[in-house]
């Protein structure tokens, strides 16, 4: 790649915090002879399919997501391992109102929680957790969208939220809202890993792409780690965002390396719901390191 | 004759197009999915009884949303057609109503309606209520001077004009509305059902995307224009035998 | 007989105020409201009329002149300046004593012909039974019955006159307002219902205030004929019309008295008419250079008003 | 003078398909379709006619006896059953050659008067220009000079009518179709205008087919009167007219060949409408007791007829 | 006049309840902006030029979408008005169209359209073309039957009838239709600058809620409002215009 032509990755404007916002600020992907055409914001929820309809080229979304739309024909496959849950850094977090009695999983039993949607963490990870205490059966779930959650747990029309950032750190800042647990209950954040994924198409025709633009990410990462406030900053005025809330949001394995653990974790989890057919999906398959720079055989 | 045929054809045409374009590979398969698939996925979705449970309980919030247009919109309609100082002292708010989605407006609806049934009805009311009250007013204004000038004669006023000639003679424009509003009701349940649902054929659409189970989100939006058409044919019904004049007398 | 009577209503009509009068009409005026950049249209000016308790006033006038809006002002359709009272109350709207032949028939193309015709009964609150019963008879009466399914726009354009006035008979109103109610019908047809109207008048003691174009149907049945001026309508000359003996040995049209009047009326009308035609031409000739036709027809007018005065 | 001919057209007409026949109606049949239970209505049945080039037809009968009907299917916007050619085409839909004036005038509310009148010219693609000047001459002809400006809505019923008449005169068809053009009109009014139709029909030579209810107005007018029956309408009889002296002399009411003719056409009609009436009071027996007053009307008018014949 | 007063009370009277209700903290001013900071948020957004910039791109999307909704629904709706072949043909696929929300396709509009400017402008017509199509069909089929019979008896037949006869007499369902459309049109911008859009209105409102801007989604909301308002405004002034004859004539 010249310096004269870089190559274009088409990304959309994540709504979450993300290294490539810190790395195109700095200037990164120049030096890699890349370039980022923002294509603007896609709701969440049209993230897979845009990607899967090759309107986007690279995106980030939780891993069941990614093996549903495998699971429906979509070539899609995981190229780095994004965000970790950490006990301080979680994806999510469960909250309820100041005042709220709940303080523990226990006290959840036949109270109504509110999530972004079915089918993906919101859902799974807390019944998992709820069916390790044998609550699960007992509660209600209705969808309440993130940025609808602080409002309907101050109206009372949830006993819990569960939250993601940036939400969540704007709740609990402002004092909003009180934290219970995190996602790192279960498996230690095991399941809460947040990758990178594309197109076959991509991985076949523009493999020295992927392997500049993740080599990109970590270096944008690794910085992350080191400066989380600096980070959110960067994010906060990138995407408009009250800078009262911006902080740190996000702890990432040096290396971005993805492996069998997380993925496989989603992969009898699903199965065990009845999403997936038994034996199918393999952990391998999901993923591949053939562009991590970092990766170690 | 002629046109049953046409009609029969165009719809076969575009059944045709829906298995043939994506089982020849023209079209990606996996978003489109060819008819067989959506009709085998929706007879399976009928066979668990997941249908039924997620129609039911949509048709019951188009039924209020609906319901509940009707019962303001039409009576609204027709005042403001009538009495220029009620179209006047209305129409701003009213026109200004209409312009703002249900979606920008979700954080008010949670701050009134809260996350339960009523903040769904009341986003199909609200996506369903502006061409019924915009086709009410427009028909009475439309109906013939003559007409309400012969009733006056006859000392009709107030409520009785209205009943009996106002009504009648501005139906077909109110049914027009209805019919419209109708639609729109169907259309705006997947927004009705973004927030505080957990069933519902909105709802399974919006779920169906989320995970990539394309075939199904086919089945359920198969399902939706299935009952709105239903619909559609009930209030063509209501509407033919309440204008039936038309009809007979040819014109 | 004297069947002149000056154009001035005080001398005909008793004191104001008088229970006898059904109808009293001072300093009638009527304008419709101005087009842009034109002066108010002057349909009425200064009407002064008495009608009393059972007379069959006819309305006669050039096209045009304000009959049909001075119908539709005793009958409270339309506001105007001055003052009109119906059996001594001031006319703020309509009411059950008034009923109206519109010229135009305006029945409910939605309504089969029997319910138009039961339409002022509802709204009387005629129980059912009886209101389709009335209707019934009322259409029989002019020649309908067998139509009673029909909707209007299945009627010949006599057939649906005939409808509108079975409408204003079966209302019964005390005072009945016909605006050219037979025009289309076939002078026989026409013949039978002026012989219906005439017996429900004597028989029920009903006012009328009839509009034709027929000086024949004028005289036929009128007690007084009103006579309008070209626009703006005003009351020309009253006629008092007064030939029983003749109407009812069923000879009136070769009675020399009905020849008399005839002429008279005609006469009347022909002035006004061609005073309109000479407007019109006027306007033209401001606008626009008219054909030399119509020159010739309307000029041709005043040779022939010449013949009838 | 011979003013009764045999109801068989072919006798007076030339041998079908003749140049000189403007419209030929040859087994013509109309039925309107059946309402729900009921038999199709059946308007016209097995009508003959032979009109030639520059022929003043009228067509007289009772109300309701498919004159309005025939109208429409020689204008070509009804379809009927049998055959109907004009200028010796046969009638698919309607044409230049052909234009009606509508018993219900059929204005367009959205139009001026002026522009209402220029309809016509507009679809024959004459330049506004000149399409302007010839409505507007129109306009004068029929009075309504003035009157350019101003929507239907905005005149009286007379005044619709004449702006119907001027609309039809400037769309200048060979072929006049006029249903009741004259009833809205005042007497004076309605003689200048039929004066100035036949200075029309007479300078070029166009085919009129001319619906009236007045006998007079048919006799003044006609070269041959059509008698139609009662539903369904078929032809009675058709009769000759042939009084061009007394026409021009200005004195025809008085010649007697006119009352003749006028005893003989009120005694034809008068038949019909009897008929007609009777079948009325049979079907009302057969829904619902009619009411005595009607029954009185109707059979009042056998006595009628027994006079008039 | 009575009618003014009444208007100005009414909207006074809304303006007053959105700015006391959350001052008085009845309602959470973090749910429901009070009136006058959402005025000078909106302000600022003026003052900055942001709005210039977020309107211009909107409005450009209503332009497209509803030209193209007004173009292709017009003549739809009259053709199906008029050849009854026509709408037997058509209805059935329309019908069935109608009751599906944009939104239940996103993942079939993002294949076919992109996420680019085309499908912005699809969702728009998709919204606003069906009180179009409805309201010009039922306009047409309410003409008088005698005013068709007296232009056809001059000889007006086809595209001439349709200007000169049908078009005038369906113009007011014709443009009750269009407004109709219009204002479905600003309600369903919120959804289609919802993929792949980074300015416009509607991305404002959405983007403020996620980034906890609640009085500058209310200013937003309120833009689109003024600017919807505004397009109302047009089109009723294009409608009077060219149905002026019902004014003047007093009907
Ligand atoms: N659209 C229709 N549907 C059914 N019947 C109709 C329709 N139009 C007319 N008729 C019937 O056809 C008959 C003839 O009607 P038409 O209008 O031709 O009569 P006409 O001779 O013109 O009468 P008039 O002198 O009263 O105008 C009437 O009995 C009428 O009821
Ligand atoms: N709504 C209106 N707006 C403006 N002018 C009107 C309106 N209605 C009637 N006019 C005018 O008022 C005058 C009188 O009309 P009106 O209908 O009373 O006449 P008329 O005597 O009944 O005539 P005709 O014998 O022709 O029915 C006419 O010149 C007409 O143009
Ligand atoms: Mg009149
Ligand atoms: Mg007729």
């Amino acid at each position: 790649a010249g310096p004269a032509k870089p190559d274009v990755i088409r990304y959309a404007n994540i709504p979450w915090f993300d290294p490539v916002y810190v790395a195109d600020e700095k200037g990164w992907f120049a030096e890699e002879g890349l370039k980022i055409e923002w294509v603007g914001e896609i709701s969440a929820s049209q993230l897979v399919p845009a990607v899967a309809a090759r309107s986007i080229d690279i995106s980030n979304r939780m891993t069941p997501l990614i093996l549903t739309a495998r699971a429906g024909g979509a070539k899609l496959r995981i190229i780095a391992a994004g965000a970790q849950t950490t006990p301080e850094l979680p994806h999510m977090k469960y909250l309820v109102s100041p005042q709220s009695p709940i303080r523990s999983i226990e006290d959840l039993r036949g109270k109504k929680v509110g999530i972004n949607s079915f089918g993906a963490c919101s859902e799974y990870v807390l019944k998992e957790y709820l069916r390790r205490n044998g609550l699960d059966k007992t509660i209600n779930f209705v969808v309440v969208p993130d940025a609808n959650q602080e409002q309907a747990l101050a109206q009372g029309l949830i006993d819990v939220g569960v939250l993601h950032s940036p939400y969540y750190e704007k709740v609990v800042k402002t004092g909003a809202a009180r934290e219970i647990f995190t996602d790192y209950a279960v498996d230690d954040g095991v399941p809460g890993m947040l990758p990178y994924f594309t197109h076959e198409d991509i991985i076949r025709t523009r493999p020295d792409v992927l392997r500049r633009f993740v080599k990109v990410l970590v270096r944008a990462s690794d910085w992350t780690n080191k400066n989380h406030e600096e980070a959110g900053q960067i994010f906060a005025r990138r995407r408009g965002l009250d800078l009262r809330y911006a902080g740190s949001w996000s702890y990432y394995e040096h290396g971005l390396v993805p492996n069998d653990k997380p993925v496989q974790w989603w992969i009898d989890y699903l199965v065990g719901e009845g999403q997936l057919p038994a034996g199918k999906e393999k952990a391998r398959n999901v993923y591949t390191n053939e562009f991590n720079p970092y990766y170690k055989s | 004759m002629q046109g049953r045929i046409l009609q029969v054809g165009v719809i076969l045409g575009i059944l045709a197009l829906w298995e043939g374009l994506p089982q020849s590979g023209v079209i990606n398969p996996n978003f489109l999915t060819p008819l067989s698939d959506v009709v085998a996925t929706l007879w399976q979705l009928v066979v668990s009884g997941q249908l039924a449970q997620h129609a039911a309980i949509s048709l019951q919030r188009i039924a209020y949303g609906l319901g509940v247009s009707i019962l303001i919109g039409v009576p609204l309609g027709l005042g403001m057609g009538w009495w220029r100082t009620l179209e006047q002292a209305f129409d701003g708010p009213l026109q200004a109503g209409r312009q703002i989605s249900a979606f920008a407006l979700f954080p008010v609806f949670i701050l009134f309606f809260g996350i339960g049934e009523v903040s769904k009805v009341v986003i199909v009311f609200w996506a369903s209520v502006w061409p019924i009250i915009l086709n009410t007013t427009a028909g009475v204004k439309g109906v013939d001077a003559v007409l309400v000038r012969a009733a006056r004669s006859m000392n009709a006023n107030g409520w009785t004009l209205l009943r009996k000639v106002v009504i009648p003679a501005a139906a077909p424009s109110i049914f027009t509305g209805i019919r419209l509003g109708g639609a729109y009701a169907f259309m705006v349940l997947v927004a009705a059902e973004m927030i505080g649902a957990n069933a519902g054929l909105g709802f399974l659409v919006l779920n169906s995307q989320e995970v990539f189970r394309i075939p199904q989100m086919y089945a359920a939006i198969v399902a939706l224009v299935i009952f709105g058409l239903a619909l559609n044919r009930l209030l063509l019904g209501i509407e033919r035998s309440a204008t039936s004049w038309r009809q007979e007398a040819g014109a | 007989m004297s069947f002149v009577a000056p154009a001035s209503p005080a001398t005909t009509a008793p004191a104001p105020g008088s229970t006898s009068a059904a109808v009293s009409i001072r300093h009638l005026g009527k304008s419709y409201p101005a087009r842009a950049g034109d002066a108010p249209f002057l349909a009425l000016r200064d009407i002064d009329l008495e009608i009393h308790r059972g007379e069959f006033i006819v309305l006669l006038g050039p096209s045009g002149c304000g009959k049909s809006t001075l119908l539709h002002v005793i009958g409270g359709l339309v506001p105007a300046e001055g003052e009109v009272t119906v059996m001594g109350r001031a006319v703020a709207g309509p009411g059950f004593d008034r009923g109206i032949v519109f010229q135009d028939y305006a029945l409910f193309p939605w309504r089969t012909v029997l319910d138009n015709v039961a339409f002022g009964l509802e709204i009387k609150r005629v129980p059912r039974r009886q209101r389709e019963e009335i209707a019934q008879a009322r259409l029989a009466s002019v020649g309908l019955a067998g139509f009673e399914a029909h909707y209007p726009a299945q009627l010949s354009g006599g057939m649906k006159q005939r409808v509108a006035i079975a409408r204003a008979l079966a209302y019964d109103p005390d005072v009945l307002l016909m605006d050219e109610p037979f025009a289309a019908l076939d002078a026989q047809t026409r013949e039978i219902l002026q012989g219906e109207l005439l017996r429900i008048w004597r028989s029920t003691g009903k006012t009328v205030i009839f509009v034709t174009h027929s000086i024949d149907e004028a005289i036929f049945l009128a007690t007084r004929v009103v006579v309008f001026t070209a626009q703006p309508g005003t009351i020309k000359r009253i006629v008092d019309v007064d030939l029983p003996a003749a109407r009812d040995s069923g000879d009136l049209r070769s009675s020399p008295a009905f020849a008399t009047l005839r002429g008279h009326l005609a006469a009347l009308l022909a002035e006004e008419v061609g005073k309109a035609a000479e407007r019109a031409y006027g306007r033209a000739a401001a606008a626009a250079a008219p054909s030399r036709g119509s020159a010739r027809l309307w000029s041709r007018l005043r040779s022939l008003m010449a013949g009838a005065g």
